[in-house]
């Protein structure tokens, strides 16, 4: 294995930048100001250039982790591991590729740019570690450690409601993961190590193995989030500034998608196995729930907060239909609801930027001043809807394709989906942008300017660019996925055999 | 008439502070002019000793005195934790006892000779020890908690604290005497053989009632615990941070001596026990710090569900289990010195000391890196990875997993949660709410304590390596 | 060749959608009427070469696209007759309504949209016409879908125009609700969703089942089933029709490529592509045949009532489109396709001639303030004439061939609903015949009904748009007799080659051939009939209509509310699912989900420290107490045996 | 009859729970508080010495002594305290020790 340090580089980058902002940039004259907005800037830039630097190291066709790094740190056999392999590497490159974005979608911050700027881009370290990280406390660190910079930018720079929301987007979140931790002690136990690749090959006791699932599921539905403990969605997003909400929708949702990948489904295959019907079953109702329930929001963010919710859905359903087309789909949909509900909470921040408002009957009639904005919009509704040609439908699709061969009642449920969002979608988008320019403060809006267009321009051509061409993703991630589901089948056959056996005694 | 120089080599830094603390004293009683910054310097020098020969003393696992006295690596460590804690805490007072107009010598020195009993404590190997140990450092806490005299307060603090501590070692003390009378021994290792069968008469598991009652006040665990709202609150502000500090530590240690050291062959028994105060302490601290406004008080109530989580880890009983135990303490006692600092630097141009967490509002916009720091620790005591508290609740519970205590850990980490809860509510005091109250300059000493603890906190997380095998070590010591 | 058919709409429309402001209406207009004009000539190159060179099927590679293990569909053209037949239909219209919209469309201020909005509409059309797997056929599918929403919500300031662009999504997506779940059976059952290979597989399927929605059913039949479910939608047919009507608040060239000539025939194409899978599924085909039957005969029975000159049209549509269904049903998919063929003639020649006599009244389209306008629209009036001869099936015309040939396999086929689907397509005729009339009477005849002002305002077309009106005249009146033979007649066989499927044992087509005597001439007796009745009631004594009316009001008032069918739908559907909405949004998260969850437990958690705080009560006494209690507790816990 | 350890060890519970019910019976004065603690370590020492003589090991006895000296600074720094509070408050009947609560 070839033991560069680029991982380590890009995951801590940006956290450079921030102790650079924190040191150098001390006084808040206008000056400083705006160099710390280019400092996080071009660190976010370069950390994206690394990763795609990582990206072409990256060679697809090897199902393990790759340009491993590793390090004693604690003793005891936990250390500080670090790789990719083709499913983590698309979080990682979605982080990075974001995050310039998220900066530039803050221009316009005003109050207390400095901390602003510091939280995210420590958020930005702590996310990429959570993609890269090997080790299961090293990973519970990142995860974890996420909060206190996403609690502070949702309580500093939120909404009205901006305390009530960061609270319980923290204290849901932590409950959460908790019981994970106490989880991940037991699975060190058993296993003697908290190295992830080890881990992977360990196969738990099944009796052990329900209880850690349920722990580890405990974390990763809140984080997903499923119905029923998605409530804190909607608020966290309401009141979250724009930067905040994209990175909420597009990277902090996908972590719970990732651990589903990463540990329930190769680590305990009989519970996946034993609970996908629960699954199934909290995916479709949050389907089908949560897109009535986005029929009738007043709040634009509110409204596509529900939607992710609906759209993550479709995630942890194909997750666990434990098919190909499923997992592949289930990992394409995350990475392309990223661009997507990103792109639309950026989109509302261009009008809450002008108006100060998101009551979608505050708006009407757009279009005819703001036609770029328009066509934008227009381009991110129709993604989020599924249609063909556009990322969203490929994620979709696939998984539904595999929902069907496990389950045709779920694979039918959840295709009402597809009704539903086109009904939402649509209303929202004729009441904001179709119709006549009636209300009189409207009347001076003005359309996308060139920073906003420079943010959201690279997520058009992407979203449709793996909506007509999306073999690059899959492909990074075809061999990781096969081998994870060959060993999932596999262990599952195993344990089939022993129940056979153990009949036959 | 033996020798008794290699004793009195064993108990060197007790020797040397016990000597300082009376030569302190005549000096102060002999100065006729106001000797208290003078006496202040000399006993930070004269701990600054003590924990020299402590961390660099080259005889581990000696016992002294027939055994009375053990110094080994579990004990070494621990002391030179408690007499770090003294040392910042006598540091961390001097201005304010100025700004007080409490500045008298003895101060300095009564926290000299807590410590001395705290050291005695910890390397008592013998319940006589331990009760002489433990007494010492009592009487000298009796009286820094009612310090300010002329306070009501204050004077109530110390007033509540003697007479429930009286109690307390009242019910120590008849343990002990049931432990000697139903073993025939007082010291450790000498009961331990008693007991070693396994199982132990009712006689005996009463004195092991009554003395972890007796100990179990000393680190305030529910329902011992109820002094401590009340003195933290009284008592003068460096003082609660003393008691915060150094004194828990010691006990903590001690507790941890007497249960593994002379019964490890009732653990089962005594597991019960610990395990109930635990949860006990946990559930209660997390709750009732909630619904408190005065910041010092809320302290109390943390200390108290942090002594909960620390005893997770003794209710293991194992090494792993101490292990946790003594990491989750140093961790713990950095942090309280950081808060306390920081709440020591709460003081208003208008109205002098300030103890309200409202008086706190929108402090990030004014002292940037005190908020920082501040809302740092208080998401280190929340156990927020990566941060340093966090690593303390790893370890412990790690531990009580390893034994089957599952039920415990849940417990455990969902109270985490609620008290998560009441640190959150001072972070968003300090960085969402509008600024009431304007500050004085924060005295450089206590700025330095406030920096260091919050460079402790953020680098624990790379750094950790050394403390945790030096911890593994002196746990190891114990069995 | 095949990338230009396909992709130079697609080039037009991007350059006049992005640069349209640099272009200029004009020049975006005329650029993407070029790009069109080429590939329709081009698809006729094409449709020489392959349907009547009698080419074998072939494949053209474009790009991979959704790979993921089993599941592999990619761009491709698939191209056979039946292919380049639509290729032909296609692009042949879609050039003319190119050409008519630049002079339509001449006074509008967002020309380079509309015309980058036809483009990309062309495009997707070509995509689901040469589409060699379901996936991409699906792609075309809602592309259509996505460029008829646009182009219904052209006019985005009328809040009519985008609640029936909404609609239009909507329900077409809930037909592609069930296509979707038919692409998702075939992949479940076959292993692919490829033509070639579905098809190949599919004769082993025949008479097996499968588990699906806890039923036993038959796959193939299913498969079927869900697939029409989606043409349903596309093809505006019974049930699944409210959208067609509403669309046209669209501009008139519009309705006249999508909503007549194209896309709504796209589920006629779908069945036709998937005839090796329906052929081996009867009972799917009978319910298309009974679909299709009963939509011809209510789309007609509305259409006799309604005023506005563009919906009559429309569902004169949606009944034709009803008949091609039916001979599908019935197993005659070449008939069904000649139908189409010929329908896109005439009924976009209606359409645009509807279209120039709105323009010419300046955007009146209530046919009952029009009348008297032969004098001042000769040109229009011969253009309607010809589409009305045509659709309602005059001897020799396009109509005549293909719609009479229709009647006629229904009365020779087989399945179970062949007889009732013979009358109602039988009644169906005469309907036609009367509301066409009745269109042409009361438009062109008669007396004026309009203000003066507006007549007098009143002007022939531009010839930019009397061309493309010309060129379709003359496909309404020849296309039937020129292709007859290749699309129904002897040499239907080698013409259609592969592209279409039936069994050995499926004769239709010779068997409608030599059906009795009487049948043959029903429709014309039908035509006549109705023609001679609308001439009474709208020439000879206007008044009839009226007094009908007034008779027969809850007939009248049915009829004119479509059925109330949309009423239905708003009570059935869309209502309940407002309510349900707001209610799990109200009540389920709201008050259960929170109520019980973060917000409850928090209120509670708060009870709980008063109580605690409440202990401490200050008193000495009580903490001594306290810790007494603890140490009793401890104790007697031990005494009771709590320990061993 | 002859007195043996049970009795003494009897007599030392009653007296320790005496002190105890003491602490928190009486509510008038803290003197008395001061007295029952003052019982406790008298019944400890009772208890003490009993069991030495029993086991024959002189520990006890030790420990007694040790015992008494410590009691003797604890009730000083006790009356100590209480001055203080005296001075301050003007009282030390139990009730009114309740400042701070909650």
């Amino acid at each position: 294995m070839p033991t560069n340090s680029l991982l380590t580089l890009v995951t801590f980058l940006p956290l450079a930048g921030a102790f650079l902002i924190l040191f150098l940039l001390r006084d808040d004259n206008e000056t400083s100001i705006r160099n710390v907005r280019y400092v996080s800037l071009w660190a976010t830039i370069f950390t994206f250039l690394l990763s795609l630097l990582v990206w072409s190291n990256f060679d697809p066709s090897n199902p393990g982790f790759q340009m491993v790094e590793k390090h004693s740190w604690l003793g005891n056999s936990i250390n500080y591991h670090v790789g990719v392999d083709g499913i983590s590497i698309l979080f990682v490159l979605l982080t990075t590729f974001l995050m310039p974005g998220c900066i530039l979608a803050s221009w316009g911050v005003k109050t207390r740019v400095k901390e602003y700027m510091i939280a995210f881009l420590v958020l930005e370290t702590l996310m990429i570690g959570v993609f890269v990280s090997l080790d299961l406390l090293l990973f519970y660190l990142f995860f974890e450690g996420g909060l206190i910079p996403m609690f502070l930018i949702i309580g500093i720079w939120g909404g009205a409601r901006r305390v009530y929301a960061s609270f319980k987007f923290f204290l849901y979140t932590l409950l959460g993961s908790v019981l994970m931790l106490l989880a991940m002690m037991a699975m060190y136990w058993n296993a003697g190590t908290t190295d992830i690749p080890t881990l992977l090959a360990h196969d738990f006791p099944v009796d052990l193995q329900t209880w850690l699932w349920l722990a580890f599921f405990a974390s990763f539905a809140v984080k997903m989030p499923m119905w029923p403990v998605h409530t804190w969605l909607p608020d966290a997003h309401v009141e979250a500034p724009t930067a905040g909400s994209v990175v909420l929708a597009a990277i902090l949702l996908k972590m719970g998608g990732y651990g589903f990948l990463r540990f329930s489904l190769p680590m305990f295959p009989a519970a996946s196995d034993y609970f996908a019907p629960l699954v199934f079953g909290m995916s479709v109702i949050a389907i089908v729930y949560t897109s009535l329930v986005a029929l009738m929001q007043e709040d634009m963010k509110k409204l596509i907060a529900y939607s992710s919710v609906a759209h993550m859905g479709f995630v942890t359903m194909g997750i666990f239909t434990g098919t190909v087309q499923g997992i592949e789909g289930g990992i394409f949909q995350m990475v392309s609801h990223g661009f997507i509900s990103g792109a639309l909470f950026l989109c509302v921040g261009v009008v809450y930027d002008r108006m100060h408002t998101r009551e979608i009957a505050a708006y009407g009639g757009l279009v005819n001043r703001m036609p770029i904005y328009a066509f934008t919009f227009m381009v991110f509704t129709m993604a989020n809807v599924g249609l063909p040609g556009t990322s969203g439908f490929v994620g979709e699709f696939l998984t539904l394709a595999g929902a069907f061969k496990a389950n045709t009642w779920v694979a039918a449920f959840a295709t009402t989906g597809v009704i539903l969002s086109a009904g939402y979608a649509l209303w929202l988008y004729r009441k904001v942008v179709f119709g006549a320019l009636e209300k009189e403060n409207l009347k001076t809006i003005t359309d996308m300017n060139k920073r906003e267009i420079a943010i959201l321009a690279p997520l058009i051509v992407l979203t449709i660019f793996f909506g007509v061409y999306p073999a690059p993703i899959i492909d990074a991630m075809d061999a990781s996925v096969t081998q994870l589901i060959d060993q999932y089948q596999a262990s599952l056959a195993a344990l089939e055999s022993a129940g056979k056996v153990a009949e036959a005694q | 008439m033996t020798d008794l120089t290699p004793d009195l080599m064993t108990i060197l830094p007790e020797l040397v502070l016990a000597v300082g603390a009376m030569a302190l004293l005549m000096l102060g009683v002999f100065r006729k002019e106001d000797s208290f910054d003078l006496i202040s310097t000399l006993s930070l020098i004269l701990l600054a000793v003590a924990g020299g020969l402590v961390v660099f003393s080259t005889q581990t696992g000696e016992t002294a005195f027939n055994g009375q006295f053990t110094n080994d690596t579990f004990a070494r460590f621990m002391k030179a934790l408690t007499i770090f804690g003294s040392a910042v805490t006598v540091m961390m007072s001097v201005t304010f006892m100025k700004r007080r107009q409490i500045q008298r010598f003895e101060y300095p020195v009564l926290v000299v000779l807590a410590t001395l009993g705290m050291c005695m404590m910890i390397s008592a190997n013998d319940l006589v020890a331990l009760y002489m140990g433990l007494e010492l450092q009592s009487l000298a806490l009796y009286v820094v908690a009612a310090f300010n005299r002329d306070s009501v307060r204050s004077s109530e603090a110390g007033l509540k604290y003697f007479v429930l501590g009286a109690l307390s070692s009242g019910m120590l003390l008849y343990g002990a005497s049931l432990i000697y009378g139903f073993t025939g021994a007082t010291q450790f290792d000498a009961i331990a053989g008693v007991v070693a069968n396994g199982s132990a008469g009712l006689g005996l598991l009463f004195g092991i009632v009554f003395v972890v009652a007796g100990l179990a006040f000393k680190v305030s665990a529910v329902p011992f615990h109820m002094w401590t709202p009340d003195v933290y609150e009284g008592a003068p502000t460096p003082v609660t941070a003393f008691f915060a500090a150094a004194p828990k530590v010691a006990a903590m240690a001690i507790f941890t001596r007497v249960l593994v050291e002379a019964f490890p062959g009732v653990t089962s028994d005594w597991q019960q026990i610990v395990v109930f105060i635990a949860i006990a302490s946990m559930v209660l601290g997390a709750f009732a710090a909630i619904g408190q406004n005065n910041i010092k008080r809320l302290m109390a109530y943390s200390s108290i569900g942090h002594m909960g989580f620390a005893l997770v880890g003794l209710a293991a009983g194992t090494a792993e289990g101490v292990r946790g135990v003594i990491i989750y303490m140093a961790i713990y006692m950095i942090m309280t010195l950081g808060t306390f600092a920081c709440i020591l630097a709460m003081r208003s141009k208008d109205e002098g000391q300030v103890e309200d967490i409202s008086d706190l509002a929108g402090l990030a916009r004014r002292d940037k890196l005190m908020a920082l720091v501040l809302a740092l620790l208080l998401f280190s005591l929340a156990g927020i990875p990566p941060l340093a508290g966090f690593f303390g609740k790893f370890f412990v519970f790690v531990a009580a997993i390893k034994e089957g205590l599952v039920a415990l850990a849940v417990i455990g980490v969902l109270a985490s949660v609620v008290g998560a809860y009441y640190y959150l509510r001072i972070i968003k005091i300090m960085y969402l709410d509008e600024p009431v109250q304007e500050f004085e300059q924060t005295p450089r000493e206590i700025r330095l304590v406030i920096t260091m603890s919050g460079v402790f906190v953020l680098a624990f997380v790379l750094f950790a390596r050394p403390i945790i095998t030096a911890a593994e070590a002196a746990a190891a010591s114990l069995f | 060749m095949y990338h230009a058919i396909v992709f130079l709409p697609l080039l037009g429309a991007i350059l006049a959608g992005f640069g349209g402001r640099i272009l200029g209406a004009k020049a975006s207009s005329y650029l993407t009427s070029g790009f069109l004009v080429i590939s329709a000539i081009l698809s006729w190159v094409a449709f020489f070469d392959v349907a009547i060179g009698q080419k074998a099927m072939f494949t053209v590679e474009v790009l991979r696209w959704v790979n993921s293990g089993a599941l592999e569909a990619n761009w491709a053209f698939r191209i056979d007759t039946l292919t380049v037949v639509m290729l032909v239909v296609v692009n042949t219209v879609s050039a003319l309504v190119h050409i008519y919209s630049i002079g339509y469309m001449s006074h509008d201020p967002h020309q380079p949209r509309f015309f980058s909005y036809l483009s990309l509409f062309t495009f997707a059309m070509l995509m689901l016409v040469t589409s060699d797997n379901l996936l991409q056929l699906f792609f075309g599918w809602e592309g259509v879908g996505l460029a008829s929403y646009l182009l219904i919500g052209f006019w985005y300031k009328k809040p009519t125009a985008c609640a029936a662009a909404i609609k239009a999504f909507v329900v077409n997506r809930v037909g592609d609700f069930g296509f979707a779940l038919g692409i998702f059976a075939a992949f479940a059952v076959f292993g692919s969703i490829g033509f070639t290979e579905v098809f190949a597989k599919a004769p082993e399927q025949v008479g097996k089942s499968f588990e699906f929605l806890g039923m036993e059913l038959d796959i193939l039949t299913t498969i079927c089933l869900l697939l029409f479910m989606g043409a349903m939608g596309k093809s505006a047919q019974f049930l699944l029709h409210t959208w067609l009507p509403d669309a046209m608040e669209g501009p008139t060239p519009v309705s006249a490529l999508i909503h007549a000539a194209t896309m709504v025939t796209a589920g006629v194409f779908l069945v036709a592509r998937c005839s090796p899978l329906f052929e081996h599924a009867p009972v799917a085909l009978t319910v298309v045949t009974f679909v299709g039957a009963l939509t011809a005969f209510f789309a007609a029975t509305v259409g006799l009532v309604q005023n506005d000159i563009k919906r009559v049209i429309a569902y004169s549509t949606c009944s034709q489109l009803g008949y091609m269904f039916a001979a599908l049903g019935l197993g005659a998919y070449g008939v069904a396709i000649f139908h189409l063929f010929t329908h896109a003639f005439f009924k976009a020649l209606l359409f645009l001639g509807s279209g120039s006599v709105i323009h010419a009244m300046s955007d009146e389209q209530d046919m009952r303030n029009m009348g008297g306008l032969r004098p001042h629209l000769k040109m229009t009036w011969l253009m309607m004439l010809i589409g009305t001869l045509a659709l309602t099936g005059f001897p020799l015309t396009a109509g005549y061939f293909s719609k009479d040939a229709i009647i006629e396999v229904a009365y020779a086929g087989h399945n179970a609903m062949a007889p009732f689907a013979f009358w109602f397509l039988l009644i169906a005729a005469f309907m036609t015949s009367f509301y066409s009339w009745r269109l042409m009477f009361m438009t062109f005849h008669g007396r004026p009904r309009a203000s003066s002002e507006v007549m007098s305002h009143v002007h022939e077309a531009p010839i930019s748009m009397m061309g493309p009106l010309l060129i379709l005249a003359v496909g309404a009146l020849l296309a039937g007799a020129l292709f007859k033979t290749n699309f129904i007649g002897h040499d239907e066989a080698l013409f259609w080659g592969e592209a279409l499927y039936r069994l050995p044992t499926n004769k239709i087509v010779e068997e409608f051939h030599n059906v009795p005597g009487w049948v043959p001439l029903a429709p014309a007796v039908m035509m006549a009939a109705g023609f001679a009745l609308s001439w009474l009631m709208y020439i000879r004594d206007p008044s009839i209509p009226g007094r009908l009316a007034q008779q027969h009001q809850p007939l009248y008032q049915f009829l004119l509310n479509k059925w109330y069918f949309d009423e239905i739908y708003d009570f059935l559907l869309v209502r309940p699912a407002m309510w349900i909405g707001r209610f799990f949004w109200k009540r389920g998260d709201g008050w259960l989900i929170d109520g019980f969850g973060p917000d409850g437990v928090s209120a509670r958690v708060l009870d709980m420290t008063n109580r605690i705080v409440r202990l401490q009560t200050g008193f000495v006494y009580h903490y001594a107490f306290a810790m007494l209690i603890g140490v009793a507790a401890l104790v007697t816990y031990y005494m009771f045996g709590g320990a061993h | 009859m002859e007195v043996g350890l049970s009795h003494y060890l009897t007599v030392a519970a009653i007296i320790f729970s005496i002190g105890i019910f003491g602490i928190f019976l009486n509510r008038k004065n803290v003197i008395i508080i001061l007295m029952s603690i003052e019982l406790m370590l008298l019944a400890v020492n009772i208890n003490l010495v009993a069991f030495s003589t029993h086991l024959g090991d002189l520990m006890g006895q030790v420990f007694a002594l040790l015992v008494l000296t410590v009691a003797a600074g604890e009730a000083a720094i006790g009356l100590a305290i209480l001055v203080a509070y005296h001075r301050n408050r003007g009282s030390i009947a139990v009730e009114d020790i309740n400042m701070m609560k909650g």
